[in-house]
């Protein structure tokens, strides 16, 4: 499997995915909406993406970018696929049920960015303490007391 | 009032404190203890009257064993902690006045029971004895009751085994439905 | 939403039908370091096991967003802090992406051969807390022992034993000293000679081998979905070594074998990272005799610009997969950095691992996954 | 020539010709217990300093060695400071028996010290079911063990209680049957008894296959029983803190620790004198000139010296093996120990009846 394959094959699970290929990997921008769906392909379907390394979301003041690395045990192409929400409720669906990894990064995610991952079978703090308010990696988290600006 | 009396008289003194407070604690598990206490104390006791094999199956029965086996089901049970409430008045009565009756009935038997001085040899309780005797197979042998109490122990322990072992998963699950 | 304090208050009793909770840690022998886990017990027997983070968490990520590309290496070291050298290497690797640094062949030797002696060290710490866990005492201080030689090593030439931070962008800080050969050399000599101690305390021992088999068993499957990396995963017969996938640096010159078991369960973990010493020794081997002469680091400019992108490298830690995502807008910091950490995914297979064996087998299985809490929390 | 016997009985009966009988009982037994509490505290601080150097040695490093000529006062400093610790309880313990607890292990270690003989002659109480009392006695060390886990209010001392209580209610078990087997070959409970069947070799020599294999297992199985790693479940750090005297600190913990130690001491004693032939020097059949030469030691450097190379064997276990698993634990003694026991026990029968032992 090569990345054109791979690139070739995308349009024929997700038609409005936008391919971007100018980084080291692919990168899959799809709909929020339309992510289960799209990552329940990919990992069952011909690309059998079984190893999600990476999950993590970045904040771009505007709206927030959820990003999934997905990888392959078998062909090794890795992919990125991205998914904006917005920013105000941010909210997306949980992919805890495919990778079981998604479980714990997902909950950090949850509580560093506030996205709310919808059907997470467990979603609470799992690094903060409970009365936490705000989502520390947000651009616009200030905190006088414990932050130093450089 | 010789050394001798006055032990006898110390050891008696804890038994019987230790009992009473066996019966009145509020805690089961210090009960527990209070009873291992008295227990030891009727052990004391054997060890006193010179029969140290009986004393020491004494302790190792309801000490070692039983008492292991009360503290155990205490363990198990949630509440061990709690203080149990305090028992109705009618029961403490009753109690008191069974405890009464029974202690009336004893003094009333030794009483009765004109204890005179033998000159016989104090009895003989060599551990090698009593083993000849409990196997023995002669008029006074003990070999038929040690057989069938052997055999009701088994019966208690398979009984024993049969209680504890654990339903399988499945069954499990059907008897919390029929319980929902 | 779930408390967490009210987790913590619910313990003093017991929890429902008879099932104790036991909050093990955040301060506990076990778990060596701040790792708070809520157990739920019946009787021995482990039902459920939720890890709860963050007591040593300094949000790291966060801290990266306002240090220059040259700084936030500093701050790697103190993540997982038996691989320092590693996370080093990783972020090192990812400048040089960005920029397209050379680096010269010395520091490129120099590299793998730090790389290989810290995973030694590491192995060696894990070998000894393991056994430490399930009982055994004295093999600690025999890993010590070697581990020991190593930080000297390390100590000579870096001037630090722990965060060493002797990596940069482009090579390294400084030249190696000219004793470094020589006592890597000894190093080896004592290792080889001494290996067989473990052999004999540890791998044959018939108590241990019952502690271990069977215990903590995870299929290949389960690793996979679970994101395992490192040992843990190549215990259950998933091939993920990065050194072998995306080799870096010079990891594509030597020859080493990716040690793999089939087994998955905790016996297997542990001999993954026993041949894994042997692996690397046989790494340095083949070249600490032939560090090239020349530069130790290459040209880079002296302030450190990623170009506008997105950049993902991945080294291989002593736990696994260490990743580094950064995105930059192509200023002197990262725009929002994550570091894919492999205890953090290992973690979160411990549940599954765990759940229905005794508070024994939680020892041996959480004492294989090789934990190290600040990778975790970061 | 210097003896423990002569002493004894000088003492003796010098009391008794200075006093009536019972002051003089009574004055023997404040001696004994003195000398008893004494033995104890030159034990506690002999046995630690023991294990710390034995451990050293075994891991590569020196052990103490400050506090003295080669840290031999390390053990002092260290009661010196257990005594000046803070003596917490926890505020929701169940503060009488949480007091209580070390002290009844402690008694129940004192009460062992009675039927042990120590030199030809010199015992406290030659009780005649010597090995019977011991084995009673030493089932009560449990309560103290089940009351301090269960007073603490503390989850880890109670799953510690619990586990100690199975282990050493099972164990119990196996080294009875290890005794009993002795006491087949003896004829005998009483310790001189079993002593003196030893004058021409001792147990395990001439026992031969049933009694190696009763000292294999009696090793065993009181390792288990002093909640010695690799059976030291009870306390297993890594899992359960510190056990059932995880809340205990100051002098109540020493106790404990005392406790421990002194139990091995007992058990090892025990296991001297079963097997090891006690306080009788190394006798070798009929040869007259050899076993003459080894009368010449004291008997109480022979006790001692059998002791302590049992305890030695106990601490080098510690200080080698992973700790079982709790179910690993029981599973080897019921399902191993304890049959062989029991066969061990038909054979030693057997070849008692036959007369095959030498």
């Amino acid at each position: 499997m090569t990345n054109e394959e791979i690139k070739e094959y995308i349009p024929s699970i997700a038609p409005n995915a936008i391919l971007d290929e100018t980084g080291e990997w692919l990168n899959i921008t799809i709909e929020p909406s339309e992510l289960k769906s799209f990552a329940t392909a990919l990992k069952e379907g011909k690309l059998q993406m079984n190893y999600l390394f990476c999950v993590t979301c970045v904040d771009w003041k505007t709206h927030l970018t959820m990003v999934y690395h997905l990888s392959a045990t078998t062909h090794r192409q890795s992919i990125v696929v991205k998914a904006n929400v917005n920013r105000e409720a941010p909210e997306i669906e949980t992919l805890s049920g495919l990778w079981k990894t998604a479980n714990f990064l997902e909950r950090e995610v949850f509580e560093m960015f506030g996205v709310n991952f919808l059907n997470h079978p467990d979603l609470r703090k799992l690094i903060l303490e409970d009365d936490f308010k705000g989502y520390p990696l947000r651009k616009d988290f200030e905190d006088p007391i414990n932050m130093i600006k450089l | 009032m010789n050394i001798s009396a006055i032990i006898f008289y110390a050891i008696s003194a804890l038994i019987l404190g230790a009992a009473i407070l066996a019966v009145t604690t509020l805690k089961i598990f210090r009960s527990a203890i209070w009873l291992l206490f008295s227990l030891v104390g009727v052990a004391a006791l054997y060890f006193w009257m010179q029969v140290e094999f009986i004393a020491a199956i004494q302790i190792v029965v309801y000490v070692g064993g039983i008492v292991v086996l009360i503290i155990f089901s205490i363990f198990l049970t949630q509440q061990s902690g709690k203080e149990m409430p305090k028992p109705a008045k009618g029961k403490v009565i009753f109690s008191a006045l069974a405890a009464l009756s029974g202690i009336a009935f004893t003094i009333n038997l030794i009483n009765h029971y004109g204890f005179t001085n033998t000159s016989a040899a104090p009895f003989n309780a060599n551990v090698h004895e009593i083993g000849m005797q409990m196997l023995s197979t002669t008029s006074h042998g003990f070999i038929l009751p040690f057989e069938v109490v052997s055999m009701l122990l088994l019966a208690a322990m398979v009984g024993c085994i049969v209680i504890a072992m654990k339903p399988t998963e499945s069954t499990s699950i059907t008897l919390n439905k029929k319980e929902a | 939403m779930y408390n967490q304090t009210e987790v913590i208050k619910d313990t003093s009793e017991l929890g429902a039908e008879g099932e104790l909770i036991i909050n093990m840690g955040p301060q506990h022998p076990a778990t060596h370091g701040v790792l708070h886990l809520v157990v739920t017990l019946n009787g021995e027997t482990i039902k459920k096991i939720e890890p709860h983070l963050g007591y040593i968490h300094r949000s790291i990520e966060k801290m990266c967003e306002s240090l220059t590309y040259r700084q936030f290496i500093y701050v790697t070291s103190r993540m997982d802090y038996l691989s320092s050298h590693i996370n080093n290497l990783g972020c090192a690797l990812l400048v040089e992406k960005g920029m397209q640094i050379e680096v010269p062949e010395r520091a490129k030797y120099v590299r793998v051969i730090l790389s290989e002696l810290t995973r030694i060290a590491s192995h060696e710490l894990w070998l000894g807390a393991m056994a430490m866990d399930l009982g055994a005492f004295t093999p600690f201080f025999y890993a010590f022992r070697e581990r020991e030689m190593i930080t000297d090593i390390m100590e000579e030439t870096c001037g630090a034993r722990l965060t060493m931070n002797y990596i940069v962008p482009g090579g390294l800080m400084y030249d190696i000293h000219p004793d470094f050969q020589k006592k890597v050399k000894a190093f080896i000599t004592q290792f080889k000679a001494k290996v067989t101690e473990y052999e004999d305390l540890v791998t044959n021992n018939i108590i241990f081998q019952s502690r271990t088999k069977g215990v903590g068993v995870l299929t290949a499957e389960d690793a996979i979905s679970f994101g395992c990396t490192g040992p843990v995963a190549r215990a259950s017969g998933v091939s993920c070594d990065i050194r072998k996938l995306y080799p870096y640096d010079v990891y594509d010159k030597v020859e080493f074998d990716e040690v793999i078991e089939t087994a998955g369960d905790s016996f297997a973990r542990y001999m993954v990272r026993v041949k894994e010493m042997n692996q690397s020794i046989r790494i340095i081997e083949q070249l600490i005799d032939t560090i090239p002469e020349g530069d130790f680091v290459g040209k880079t400019k002296n302030v450190l610009k990623l170009p506008k992108g997105e950049f993902y490298t991945r080294v291989e830690t002593a736990r696994g997969e260490f990743g580094i995502y950064v995105v930059s807008e192509g200023g002197t910091t990262p725009h929002r950095i994550k570091f894919r950490s492999p205890g953090f995914s290992n973690l979160s297979a411990l549940n599954h691992m765990a759940a229905g064996s005794k508070i024994g087998d939680l020892m041996a299985t959480m004492g294989t996954l090789d934990l190290v809490i600040p990778d975790i929390d970061r | 020539m210097f003896s423990l016997e002569g002493i004894t009985s000088t003492i003796q009966d010098w009391l008794f010709f200075k006093f009536n009988p019972t002051l003089a009982l009574a004055i023997e037994c404040v001696i004994v217990i003195l000398l008893a509490i004494a033995l104890f505290a030159a034990l506690g601080l002999i046995l630690v300093l023991m294990e710390r150097k034995v451990a050293a040695r075994i891991q590569i490093r020196l052990g103490p060695n400050r506090v003295g000529p080669g840290g031999i006062f390390q053990t002092a400093a260290d009661t010196l400071k257990l005594i000046m610790k803070e003596g917490l309880t926890p505020d929701k313990a169940d503060k009488f028996l949480f007091n209580l607890a070390p002290f009844i292990v402690m008694m129940v270690a004192m009460l062992l010290l009675a039927p042990i003989a120590f030199a030809k002659n010199f015992q406290i109480w030659d009780i005649n079911i010597g090995v019977l009392y011991i084995s009673a006695i030493s089932s009560l060390s449990v309560i103290g063990i089940l009351m301090a886990g269960w007073a603490s209010n503390n989850k880890y001392s109670l799953l510690g209680a619990m586990r100690s209580g199975a282990q050493i209610v099972s164990y119990e078990l196996s080294a009875g049957f290890a005794v009993l087997t002795i006491v087949v070959l003896t004829g005998s409970l009483q310790i001189s008894e079993i002593v003196a069947a030893q004058q021409n070799g001792w147990w395990i020599f001439k026992g031969h296959i049933p009694a190696i294999i009763a000292f294999v297992l009696y090793i065993i199985a009181v390792t288990a029983e002093t909640n010695r790693a690799p059976f030291d479940l009870a306390e297993a750090e890594s899992e359960l803190t510190a056990g059932f005297h995880t809340e205990y600190s100051g002098m109540k913990f020493a106790l404990f620790f005392l406790a421990e130690y002194i139990n091995i001491f007992i058990v090892c004693a025990i296991g001297a004198t079963l097997f090891l032939g006690g306080w009788m020097p190394l006798h070798i059949g009929n040869w007259q000139g050899f076993n003459h030469i080894m009368d010449f030691i004291p008997s109480s450097i022979w006790f001692m010296g059998k002791t302590f190379f049992l305890i030695f064997l106990i601490m080098w276990f510690r200080w080698t093996f992973p700790r079982l698993r709790v179910d690993q634990l029981l599973n080897l003694e019921w399902k191993y120990l304890l049959p062989i026991s029991l066969f061990n026990l038909l054979l030693v029968a057997v070849i008692a009846i036959l007369g095959w032992h030498f």
